[in-house]
């Protein structure tokens, strides 16, 4: 353990953090939405821009080159990063949403039929629902929760049962909830859902930045997450699946790159990971996303995972002292999110009222309004989210800023 | 939008001054949570789908009547106190002038008491939609007045 | 007319065009695979991670505004810029192949159906086949080509005799080749289509960057380009729609944003724009879109064009003093794009070996095997591409590093 | 990878001594070029999608024999000069090589001689898939000879 905390290690790198807001030093509890980006970063694409940008793979010459194995590189780093067992079961995509989508559309398309079951949790975040019901539509299928507890953890009772009485296609969950912080026993719950003869895809939007993921001790078929909440840049994410899932799937968007040979007579498709990456990808945007989880590995997952740990007891704490506000979700295994609600009060007022101190925190039903009218929540939580970034003296503001919020109206 | 209606001004003129003595956030909104308080109630009865404002995070209610001077009478509320409290603010400026000028109306104080960026096409707050709404409204009784 | 000429202006905007490459300083002729960014847009992206990133929409805290304010302006920018009627037919894309893909798949699942006819022209970029390809055989449709002549304009006999005959559902063709150069006669091709009945979808990639833009005048039913050939960033681009389609046709990716309100009962959707761009989008590509934009207008469309004509008529007849050197596209309407062939040669070798001095030129098919095959190239050609920062002088270069390369090679 | 056969060792010598002399990258390319003038040519009977390699932009064959003395002989062709030049110079490092030795090679010279930007991952040059497919077609003679 360093003398120094982690935050006060890093804070420097974070240009933003050093910012004011309304005149007040901002203080960014909103990481859930979207990270903040380190130097590295953010000078990681401006180099890029500026010294070696061109189309990548098909190009001969030397900046082609550059750029392809940079992009390329952080296939490779990603690869390595989640335990994939090769690049080709890495595709770049714009994020989890485009990711899941992905799936539902291309292994939906030979997979689900009629009677069929997709199986997600009240827990999903809309980009791990809507698109499944959209397949299940198209297919004659549909889409069964999974009961989430008061406290915020997943009813595995209700998700066995579930398994026996659907016998689903295919599981989708989320690794850790955005709204709650409940981090979910993906391994038990894939084994219990392969046992049962289900496939399993996981959305590890909110794990990526917050712990370790390795996919092959997770033992999942299918894992998506996006580089926007993990330090890195927006407008890229990825889908990681098994390579037999993979080649069987039809390809879902066409175009150049995903191709093999063109012609009207008929076309035949490139191999993986490039049959599912048509068009020109998101470059400086791969090879950013690369360098975050460089940065991420530089301090150690683990050391971020237990930082993020103190905060979020450090704030379950201070907010206990504060009347009237219930915290919803109290799993005892958690990602750095605390979403509360004060009674009597619209955390939109609350939320706003934070604005006003420079503090941002996100209010209403963070994508998740399932969850939400699942716990009687109709206005939606206030949330605070935390990285690696984020000093405990920030929730002390934070708190302080709430009850001041409070205050004001009551 | 040429110039305003003369109440509209004279309104628009008045909370400018009112926001002028504010130079921190939380005195304006301290300001707008007191201006909620006035707001010109919605029946009950009329808190329906039809009168519920989209695009906002919190709910907003709002409905227009014409008085027996042509002017509009804007009633309101929300289930969020600052929510209420903007539409408070928009109601102190255009109610009573009459349907054609409020749907003309060029709502330069919001520029002037720093609000102008609740009305970006955010979704998150309802500003630019109730400002939408409240000249939708004053669009169609003008056209019935026509 | 400035007495500068343009490039001598603006070619210190471009930090890569003063790095060498092997030992030379680089020539950068493949602007058509994509353009280099100036710094107006590289430091707009930095800025905006650097102070005020955060995802948009939702956020009611002040960075959130900030960030919603700047990528929502960049959208009303793209509708000027283009002279769409509003900017909800504005949908932001991760580029053109995924706008093209949009359309094909939502359009054409209420629209395609069996004997349907996709009508296209031979020299379409892949990413304006296989999309239509795909859709028309999830649908029993099918795609047909309209020829192109040897000189490489679009046949305009045939163009008439396809609609005649094959009463196409709709007709998707390139507004300028990426290829040939060949700019094609738009709003003429439009008025023929709509008069036969059909929608079209013009593919402007190669025309954005290069010329002013008017959908209303084109009289187009869609239209898509992408950011980085335009001196934008990668991984995001557009489609434009009139707003009757747009509203017609069902969402494509499913997810948050795109969403009015979601529950296991039934899930609605939001409305336009929003209904086409599910999840967080790629905010600081939009922004840096919107800069580019901006900048091409600070320089003017029509200087850029002229800029650009006066290079493709320096390269034509620098080229045409090259012993065994023919050229591929002599349309007398084109943009900065010249292809050529040697006898005997492999366009491969000779891009090769300008790579060795510093010339970066692309070599291949171009996404464009259909034409490839159509104009008997089966090894494809090599492209010299230009933008506004390219010089006379680096096609002197050029010519005289092809020269060098085929004596070599002979 | 542990240490290289000698024959491929001494081979790999060679030529990063050849391309010791050129410090510009034309240089290199005209030895390439007579490299690939070397190349033994593979049977244009044999010029079929079987020996087709994949993910060149130029077409190469590669075909691989066994000799007498158990050495492999690879004879190979291609549509582009360059891309001949460069199966030219992996021939003349891994011919007669024994199977198992060509298949565990450790190819230093590539990156001595700074080829080792052509075994990126791009698809535009078929280097990396050149040496894939001779450790290949090594690989599967080793495995019949054993
Ligand atoms: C004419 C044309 N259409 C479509 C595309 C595809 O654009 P993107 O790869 O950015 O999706 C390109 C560029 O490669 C092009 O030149
Ligand atoms: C749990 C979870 N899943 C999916 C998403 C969607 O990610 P994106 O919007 O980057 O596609 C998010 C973030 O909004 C999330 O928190």
């Amino acid at each position: 353990m360093a003398t120094t905390s982690l935050p006060e290690r890093i804070r420097r790198d974070f240009p933003v953090l050093q910012r004011e807001v309304h005149g007040k030093p901002l203080v960014y509890l909103d990481s859930a939405a979207s990270a903040q980006k380190p130097l590295a970063v953010i000078e990681g694409q401006r180099e890029y821009l500026s010294n070696y940008h061109a189309n990548i793979h098909r190009g001969a010459h030397h900046l082609a080159q550059l750029a392809t194995e940079a992009y390329e590189g952080a296939r490779t780093n990603l690869a390595n990063h989640i335990g994939a067992s090769g690049t080709e079961e890495i595709i770049f995509t714009s994020g989890s949403t485009d990711a899941i989508n992905l799936v539902a559309q291309s292994w939906g398309r030979h997979n689900l039929s009629k009677g069929d079951v997709v199986l997600v949790t009240q827990m999903e975040h809309h980009a791990n629902i809507v698109p499944w019901q959209m397949a299940c539509e198209a297919h004659g299928a549909r889409v069964e929760p999974v009961n989430v507890h008061a406290d915020g953890t997943l009813d595995l009772e209700d998700f066995h049962a579930c398994l026996e009485t659907h016998q689903p296609k295919l599981v989708a969950m989320v690794h850790a909830s955005n709204t709650l912080g409940t981090i979910n026993p993906i391994s038990d719950l894939c084994r219990a859902a392969a046992d049962a003869g289900a496939l399993t895809l996981v959305d590890g939007s909110q794990a990526l930045p917050h712990m370790s993921i390795d996919v092959a001790h997770l033992g999942c078929d299918f894992y998506v997450a996006t580089a926007h909440k993990a330090y890195g840049p927006t407008g890229i994410g990825f889908l990681w699946g098994k390579k037999e899932h993979l080649e069987a799937m039809p390809p879902w968007r066409g175009g150049g790159e995903m191709i093999q040979r063109v012609s009207f007579a008929g076309t035949t498709y490139n191999s993986l990971p490039h049959k599912f990456e048509a068009g020109t990808p998101h470059i400086s945007g791969g090879i950013a996303f690369g360098i975050a989880l460089d940065w991420m590995k530089g301090i150690g997952m683990d050391e971020i995972a237990a930082h993020e740990a103190d905060l979020v007891a450090h704030a379950h704490s201070a907010l206990g002292t504060v009347k009237g506000v219930r915290i919803i979700g109290t799993a005892p295994h958690k990602v750095g999110v605390v979403s509360l609600v004060a009674k009597g009060i619209h955390p939109y007022d609350m939320g706003t009222l934070l604005d006003g101190q420079g503090i941002a925190v996100r209010t209403g039903h963070h994508c998740t309004e399932p969850l939400m009218d699942h716990l009687g929540l109709e206005s939606g939580t206030l949330r605070m989210s935390f990285a690696a970034y984020t000093t405990t003296r920030e929730i002390d503001v934070a708190v302080a800023g709430l009850e001041r919020a409070l205050a004001m109206l009551r | 939008m040429a110039s305003n209606h003369p109440l509209i001004e004279s309104r628009q003129q008045e909370v400018i001054e009112d926001f002028s003595v504010f130079d921190d956030w939380m005195d304006k909104y301290e300001h707008l949570i007191d201006l909620g308080k006035d707001v010109p109630v919605i029946d009950d009865a009329r808190k329906t789908e039809e009168h519920l404002i989209k695009g906002c995070q919190s709910r907003v209610w709002l409905a227009a009547d014409v008085a027996d001077d042509g002017g509009v009478i804007f009633t309101a509320d929300s289930d969020a106190i600052i929510t209420k409290g903007l539409v408070g603010l928009m109601v102190r400026v255009l109610s009573d002038a009459p349907a054609q000028a409020i749907a003309e109306a060029n709502l330069h104080f919001l520029d002037a008491i720093g609000l102008h960026q609740h009305l970006s096409p955010t979704r998150s707050n309802g500003l630019a939609s109730m400002v939408q709404q409240m000249r939708l409204y004053a669009a169609a009784l003008a056209a019935r007045q026509s």
